[in-house]
């Protein structure tokens, strides 16, 4: 990607920016985040088929955001999330530039995250067919064998909190699963631990996750969690017609509609 | 062994069902002594963890229940809970959580003989769904000792 | 096209011109009327008078040959009939223990899905459609269109026309040319059950009757229950007896009504048949 | 270690005759952090009350739990008591053992248990109440009174007479209500438009009342003390101001067919026009959709006519934006139509008319300057019969409920028949009379005994024409039943009393709720029965139920008062039942993390941006902060915030959490 | 009719045992001809017919039918006689013994040739094929009250 170290050091030099969040060689043939804030760092900036990490995790933390305006190499995943945070008031115009890379992996640089949103419009969430097909076969399955599939899944977690560290939107600096006064979330990685865990997450995620997959990709044990927020994802469509994250868009779950339907309320 | 007496939990809101139960208790209308009443200001307060902790503790059922659309006490309200509740239903669905166990409800403050008939209803459905083992099975650290003091 | 039909006692006996005029006009419009092997009688009013369980067995039985015929709908043209019918289906639909007990009465299987339609039903969902062009000799008498009682009542369960000013045979006879009146007497009883046990009542009931026709110049009255029909017709002289004149306006049926105005075959009709000669 | 104190009340028996309430008490006395548990046979009485005043001094209690009736009944009486013995208010809580146990559980031990775990819920909840203060709103001295009949009126003129600004609105050109329509009124017989056109007056001329007539409350938002009303001034196609009320146009307008309103659709009047001689305010209005201009655009004669210029074809509705602290609603109520008697023709005799109709017919500005005559044929009836309960009483038809002033003006209309017609017959069918005012039931014995009338008590089962007379069949059954035939030349029904058509609708603009029957639903039958559960919003007249106009003007007096008392301070003290989002020391300054969610989800838009500075004004951090005076304390932004750090005083976070711990763990 | 409908409700209404009997052994329960008008029009919408037909039914159980009634009842048994036997009614079988029942020979004599003439008397009894089913439902229903 020669254009976007090019870009990257103009930026830095006419200190435009104060970092640019980029991808470079990790240790064995991986990829992992590069934070330039000097000029020859920018060298080390790659992009290619590796680069799944979803680089907008990193502008809500305060150890990137204090250094002041940022630059961030963003494919389509990643612009999404950052649309969604700029709805969510963490992120700006004037700290944040969005060096935009397109499924086609060209580099397009936006001025404002208005263009951003409007480039992002161009494309619907799709789930794909792999996921699509799990959760089909979960919606087929009886309620005690989706409860059963769903115990064991989740079984080997052992609470590392990975999926929260790699996800864009879990920027709380106070999750409410380390709550203890009162304890919410039971903090033994046990059955019941874990089950509640996903849950909140899940319902925390409804209406802003953007499937990008950084949960799933994070979780050391592969833990399907990421089916959750596709489901939830699938349901707003069903039910209120799905979301798109927008700048000014109604948030899903603190609006509604005076005629949602639903059959169960009697 | 004595037939199973299910513990079901209600969550309220102050102003249209905690009155239709009231109405209930004036008009001397009986109806079956498993349920707990817990009052909310309004439906949009009744917070989901709630209900997944009084499955930890053991209920069997839960009902919730507030003011029908339009009547909410603060306008909008209930239509906010609907909408949550259609979303955490369909997500305890997805996780096998038995959504048989929680009966959602429109009850107005002249609803009396209504409410009697949805506790009826529901103590009857739950005492035949049994407890809920599964769940009680997953929360089954010991009896907590529970004084915060 | 079939359809099923429960005549019913009276209309094989003193009501015979009914179940004529019925036949002639259901084959004017080319529908065939398929009776329900070995029909019994429904009890009319002895039954429920006396005996509970046996007023909804008979009737059951009916219902239970007419289903394993396989008919889907019949037509009931003696509205005394057709209330038994309906008033059975209802009781046993609501209350699962009486459907044992009856079934088990009957030794029949018994579901309730078979369609009872009273004759204005039949009429209307069947014949009034193509009536307009058939109509040849239009019927235009003032006529004064008598449901009796059990045609329109109990209304929550028949749910049949209006309770108090029923309309039906009305918009019907106008689509057959004739000029229904206005009167008070549409849906009050003419005695019914008591003909021959206490024949007075029914001089008195059907007397008021004709009478109000009478003084609203009514030059026919139409009906559409043979019980209903002897009444008014055969009792003539009781209700003349008790107004204290001769009052000679003819009663028809409905279908009968209809069948003139088609200009069908009058002994077809069973016209001859009346104790009040129809001059109509 | 918290020192709570349980007061188990037997409620007379009405608590103890299910449940063991010394048991209750015994058991609840052992639990942590109680100090003190008694059980007592009247809790709200005063000697009740005072156990608890003295328990607090005594043993320095913390915490009250009261274990009682319905916190919807007595929670303010516990609540003053405890902050009389020095304990702040909102350290008391109520468990509900009356409506929620013993009335609705038979004897036994299940209830006694339900009992105990219904107290230990609210002893542990109280163990995490913090005191609290009310909070201090200010009130809009200004009172919005909906509905302009004679309780409208009277509710307005009380309040001005307090001297403060009141708005009325009125849907009709003009107000007056039913009672303007009344020929005399009952018990006295003086007539109706002398005591009420003065007060109508009054209304208009008085300083602090601002009239809009011709007008319906299009929206509200906010609360008590500080409503912000929007008013839909309907077009009258009218320049008020210039109109000068000379009548020239309703003359000379060329459309005289249509049924007048006030007439009942007895008389006619033109599209321009004034509903009766003594409208306040006395100007005319166009009725658009049978007025020709505005059907096929020619015409105008109006304008051509008005000496003044003052009409206006074109001109729109108008919104008023209001500021009120209170209102008052007194639409009042509307009559049944003949057409829902399928026994008596479904409405299609004409001389079966209802009783407002022939309060019409009987009165002076009538359609008939005050002879009683037939709508058919304009002849004088010489017998006429009235039906009491047409409607009324009939849960067949769907109205189980008594209207209440039937009987009064049937036996005023039947006295009337006979001083206006010499040599008339006139019937009442009745079920039975119902006269328990003041000095109804002699106005009735004075309708039998001095003016003939032939009460028969008997319902009518049917009503049919037959040669220009109504044969009225019916029974008498003190007659043992037997069969009463009248050939009568009218007949009135006294049909019932039901809402008006729009009622639903405004009472889902202002929150209120209502009952099975479109009637606005009271507080509390016995004890509130001007207030409703929206506090601010009152009720008078016969919005609330059908009601006679004695009783529609105390009513009014009453809601006047209520308001009074609600403009007699400055600020208003509120229940501190609000939202607030947490506080935490610098950096971090709050959990909240400025998502900003919340602020859609709340309905009150009562949640604020709050951005802290550094010296140098550049915002480190915006977080979100609630109005203290505009949050009603739903709790919908509590449930919804992700990090939890919003919590709504009262129903904290925590005290819902040990609510539900409490009640599926027994110690 | 000896006590009107509204009268027979009361009566029932209190409960008192001889007004019960004096209600079974009323003519007027006999004379009503269940044509449903007070059900049409009672406000508390009673089913005053039904209620007839049970006190009917009770009247015959416990042999306290008025003997006012007589050709009434007489009539009612003769038809279920035709019932039973023929399956459906069969009017001179039903003349006959109506008239064996109340020695009322005379009633209506006239009446038959007229008919005859008009077609409307079958001489031959129609009957039905299953008159065993009949029968079985008649002795079945009345297990529980002799007839």
């Amino acid at each position: 990607m020669v254009d976007l170290i090019k870009r990257a050091k103009e930026l830095i030099e006419s200190s435009a920016v104060k970092v640019v969040i980029g991808y470079e060689n990790g240790t064995g043939n991986r990829t992992r985040a590069l934070f330039v804030e000097k000029t020859e760092d920018a060298d080390k900036l790659i992009f290619d088929s590796r680069c799944i990490q979803n680089l907008a995790a990193y502008v809500t933390k305060r150890e990137v955001k204090d250094k002041g305006k940022m630059a961030i190499a963003a494919t389509l995943p990643v612009m999404r999330s950052i649309i969604q945070l700029a709805s969510e008031f963490q992120v700006n115009d004037n700290n944040l530039l969005v060096l935009g890379i397109t499924p086609e992996s060209k580099l397009i640089e936006f001025e404002n995250l208005v263009e951003v949103e409007t480039f992002v419009h161009q494309y619907q969430i799709e789930i794909d067919a792999r996921n699509k097909e799990m959760l089909d076969r979960l919606d087929n399955m009886t309620k005690a064998e989706r409860w059963k599939f769903w115990i064991d899944e989740l079984a080997p977690c052992f609470k590392c909190y990975a999926c929260r560290a790699a996800c864009p939107m879990c920027y709380c600096h106070r999750c409410t699963v380390d709550f203890n006064q009162p304890q919410w979330i039971p903090v033994p990685s046990h059955e019941l631990g874990n089950l509640e865990w996903h849950i909140m997450r899940a319902i925390h995620l409804t209406g802003r996750c953007i499937d990008c997959d950084a949960c799933y990709n994070a979780c050391p044990l592969y833990i399907p969690i990421n089916l959750l927020t596709k489901k939830m994802m699938l349901d707003a469509r069903e039910h209120f017609g799905g979301y798109q994250p927008a700048l000014k868009g109604e948030h899903l779950m603190s609006t509604y509609k005076p005629d949602d339907k639903e059959n169960f309320i009697q | 062994m004595a037939e199973f007496e299910p513990k079901i939990v209600a969550f309220v809101c102050n102003w249209c069902t905690y009155a239709g139960a009231d109405l209930t208790g004036t008009s001397r209308i009986k109806y079956a002594s498993n349920v707990r009443i817990v009052r909310f200001p309004c439906t949009g307060r009744i917070d989901y963890m709630l209900l997944l902790k009084a499955f930890d503790e053991g209920a069997d059922g839960i009902i919730v229940s507030g003011c029908h659309p339009n009547d909410c006490h603060y306008t909008s309200g209930n239509f906010h809970a609907r909408r949550r509740w259609i979303m955490f239903r369909s997500l305890c669905d997805f996780t096998g959580i038995d959504t048989e166990r929680i009966k959602f409800s429109w009850v107005s403050a002249a609803e009396g003989a209504k409410w009697a008939d949805i506790v009826n209803a529901t103590v009857a459905s739950v005492r035949e769904l049994g407890p809920y083992s599964e769940y009680k099975k997953v929360a089954k650290y010991p009896e907590r000792e529970v004084s915060h003091g | 096209m079939t359809l099923g039909l429960y005549p019913g006692c009276s209309l094989k006996g003193s009501s015979r011109e009914y179940a004529e005029s019925v036949i002639t006009v259901a084959k004017a419009f080319n529908i065939n009327l398929e009776e329900i092997k070995d029909w019994n009688c429904c009890g009319a009013t002895a039954a429920h008078n006396m005996n509970k369980e046996l007023s909804l067995a008979l009737p059951a039985r009916i219902l239970s040959l007419a289903e394993k015929q396989g008919l889907k709908e019949i037509v009931v043209p003696c509205a005394a009939c057709y209330s038994r019918l309906t008033m059975t289906k209802y009781e046993l639909a609501k209350d699962p223990e009486l459907k044992a007990a009856v079934t088990d009465a009957n030794g029949l299987e018994y579901t309730g899905s078979v369609n009872v339609l009273n004759i204005i039903q039949m009429l209307d969902k069947y014949i009034t459609p193509n009536l307009d062009g058939r109509v040849i000799k239009p019927f235009d008498h003032r006529v004064a269109c008598y449901y009796g009682c059990l045609l329109v009542r109990p209304h929550e369960i028949l749910k049949f026309d209006r309770e108090e000013d029923p309309q039906s045979m009305d918009v019907l006879m106008l689509k057959a040319g004739a000029t229904p009146i206005d009167w008070a007497f549409k849906t009050e009883c003419c005695g019914a059950g008591l003909s021959v046990s206490r024949t007075s009542s029914v001089g008195r009931l059907s007397g008021k009757i004709i009478g109000d026709a009478k003084d609203r110049g009514a030059e026919a009255v139409i009906v559409a229950c043979p019980m209903c029909h002897s009444n008014l017709d055969m009792r003539r002289d009781a209700i003349n007896s008790y107004l204290g004149e001769k009052i000679d306006i003819p009663v028809l049926y409905i279908t009968q009504a209809i069948g003139l105005a088609l200009d069908l075959d009058r002994k077809a009709l069973g016209l001859q048949r009346h104790f009040v000669k129809v001059t109509v | 270690m918290s020192k709570i104190g349980v007061f188990v009340c037997h409620c007379g028996e009405n608590i103890s005759a299910t449940v063991d309430c010394a048991k209750v008490a015994e058991t609840v006395g052992n639990y942590d952090g109680v100090a003190f548990s008694v059980d007592y046979t009247y809790m709200c009485s005063d000697p009740g009350q005072n156990l608890i005043k003295s328990a607090i001094k005594e043993k320095g209690l913390t915490g009250v739990v009261v274990a009682s009736c319905s916190p919807r009944m007595h929670e303010p009486t516990f609540r003053k008591a405890c902050a009389e013995a020095g304990l702040n208010p909102f350290m008391c809580e109520m468990a509900n053992l009356r409506e929620h146990c013993s009335w609705v559980h038979d004897k036994g031990e299940a209830t006694t248990e339900k009992a105990i775990d219904l107290v230990r819920i609210l002893v542990e909840k109280v163990k995490y109440n913090h005191s609290l203060n009310d909070i201090k709103v200010p009130v809009t001295k200004t009172a919005l009174v909906i509905g302009g009949g004679i309780a409208g009126i009277q509710a307005s003129l009380d309040i001005a007479n307090t001297g403060h600004k009141v708005i009325l609105i009125e849907k009709d050109p003009s107000i007056g209500g039913h009672m303007s329509q009344l020929s005399e009124t009952f018990p006295t017989l003086d007539c109706s438009q002398c005591i009420l056109t003065p007060r109508m007056v009054e209304v208009a001329q008085h300083p602090n009342i601002t009239l809009y007539t011709y007008a319906e409350l299009e929206s509200l938002e906010g609360f008590i003390g500080n409503f912000k009303a929007k008013i839909r001034k309907k077009s009258k196609s009218l320049d008020e101001k210039l109109c000068t009320g000379c009548g020239l146009c309703t003359t000379k307008c060329p459309v005289k067919k249509i049924p007048s309103e006030f007439n009942e659709g007895l008389g006619k009047r033109t599209a321009i026009y004034v509903p009766f001689p003594q409208a306040i305010p006395n100007k005319p209005v166009i009725d658009r959709i049978n007025c020709t201009y505005y059907i096929k655009g020619k015409c105008k004669v109006c304008e051509i006519v008005c000496p003044t210029k003052a009409i206006r074809f074109d001109q729109e509705d108008e919104i008023v934006e209001a500021e009120v602290g209170a209102i008052v609603i007194s639409t009042g109520f509307t009559v049944k139509q003949p057409d829902f008697f399928p026994e008596y023709g479904y409405g299609k005799y004409p001389d079966v008319i209802t009783g407002l109709q022939f309060e019409r017919l009987a009165s002076a500005s009538g359609p008939t300057l005050g002879e009683i005559r037939r709508p058919s044929d304009g002849k004088v009836p010489e017998k006429i019969v009235f039906l009491a309960c047409a409607g009324s009483r009939d849960p067949a038809k769907g109205i189980p409920y008594c209207s209440k002033i039937c009987c009064m003006y049937i036996a005023k209309h039947a006295m009337l028949y006979q001083h206006k017609v010499h040599g008339g017959k006139s019937y009442v069918f009745y079920m039975d009379i119902r006269a328990g005012g003041k000095m109804y039931e002699e106005f009735v014995r004075r309708a039998i005994e001095d003016d003939g009338v032939n009460y028969v008590r008997g319902r009518v089962s049917r009503i049919y024409e037959k040669n220009g007379k109504l044969i009225v069949s019916g029974a008498d059954t003190l007659l043992n039943a037997m069969p009463v035939e009248i050939e009568a030349d009218m007949v009135v029904l006294a049909t019932a009393g039901v809402a008006n058509e729009g009622a639903e609708e405004l009472a889902q603009k202002l929150h209120i709720s209502y009952d099975p029957y479109k009637f606005f639903a009271e507080a509390h039958p016995k004890l509130k029965p001007v207030e409703t559960n929206t506090a601010g919003i009152f009720l008078a007249g016969a919005c609330q139920a059908p009601r006679d106009i004695p009783e529609s003007v105390a009513m009014a007096s009453g809601a006047a008062v209520k308001v009074a008392g609600l403009f007699s301070q400055d600020e208003l003290t509120r229940e501190p039942i609000i939202a607030v989002v947490n506080r935490q020391a610098a950096p971090v300054y709050s959990s909240c993390v400025g998502c900003f969610l919340c602020v859609s989800a709340c309905p009150y838009q009562a949640i604020e941006k709050e951005e802290i500075k550094n010296r140098n004004g550049e915002v480190i951090k915006s977080m979100a902060k609630v109005n203290p005076g505009l949050c009603q304390g739903c709790g919908t932004c509590v449930a919804f915030c992700r990090t939890k750090s919003i919590d709504i005083q009262g129903y904290t976070h925590e005290q819902m959490y040990t609510e539900v711990m409490a009640l599926l763990n027994e110690y | 009719m000896d006590y009107p409908p509204s009268v027979i409700m009361r009566m029932l209404q209190t409960g008192i045992p001889n007004l019960e009997d004096k209600v079974l052994r009323s003519f007027s329960i006999w004379v009503c001809l269940t044509c449903e008008m007070c059900f049409a029009r009672c406000p508390m919408s009673i089913d005053i017919p039904k209620m007839m037909d049970f006190l009917r039914e009770k009247s015959i159980n416990e042999k306290k039918a008025n003997p006012k009634a007589k050709e009434i009842v007489a009539f009612h048994k003769s038809f279920l006689d035709s019932i039973k036997y023929t399956g459906r009614l069969y009017e001179i079988g039903l003349f006959v013994d109506y008239k064996a029942r109340t020695l009322k020979i005379l009633d209506d004599l006239a009446l038959a040739p007229k008919m005859m003439k008009r077609g409307k008397l079958n001489l031959i009894p129609e009957m039905i094929k299953d008159r065993s089913g009949i029968a079985s439902i008649f002795r079945k229903s009345n297990k529980k009250n002799k007839n």
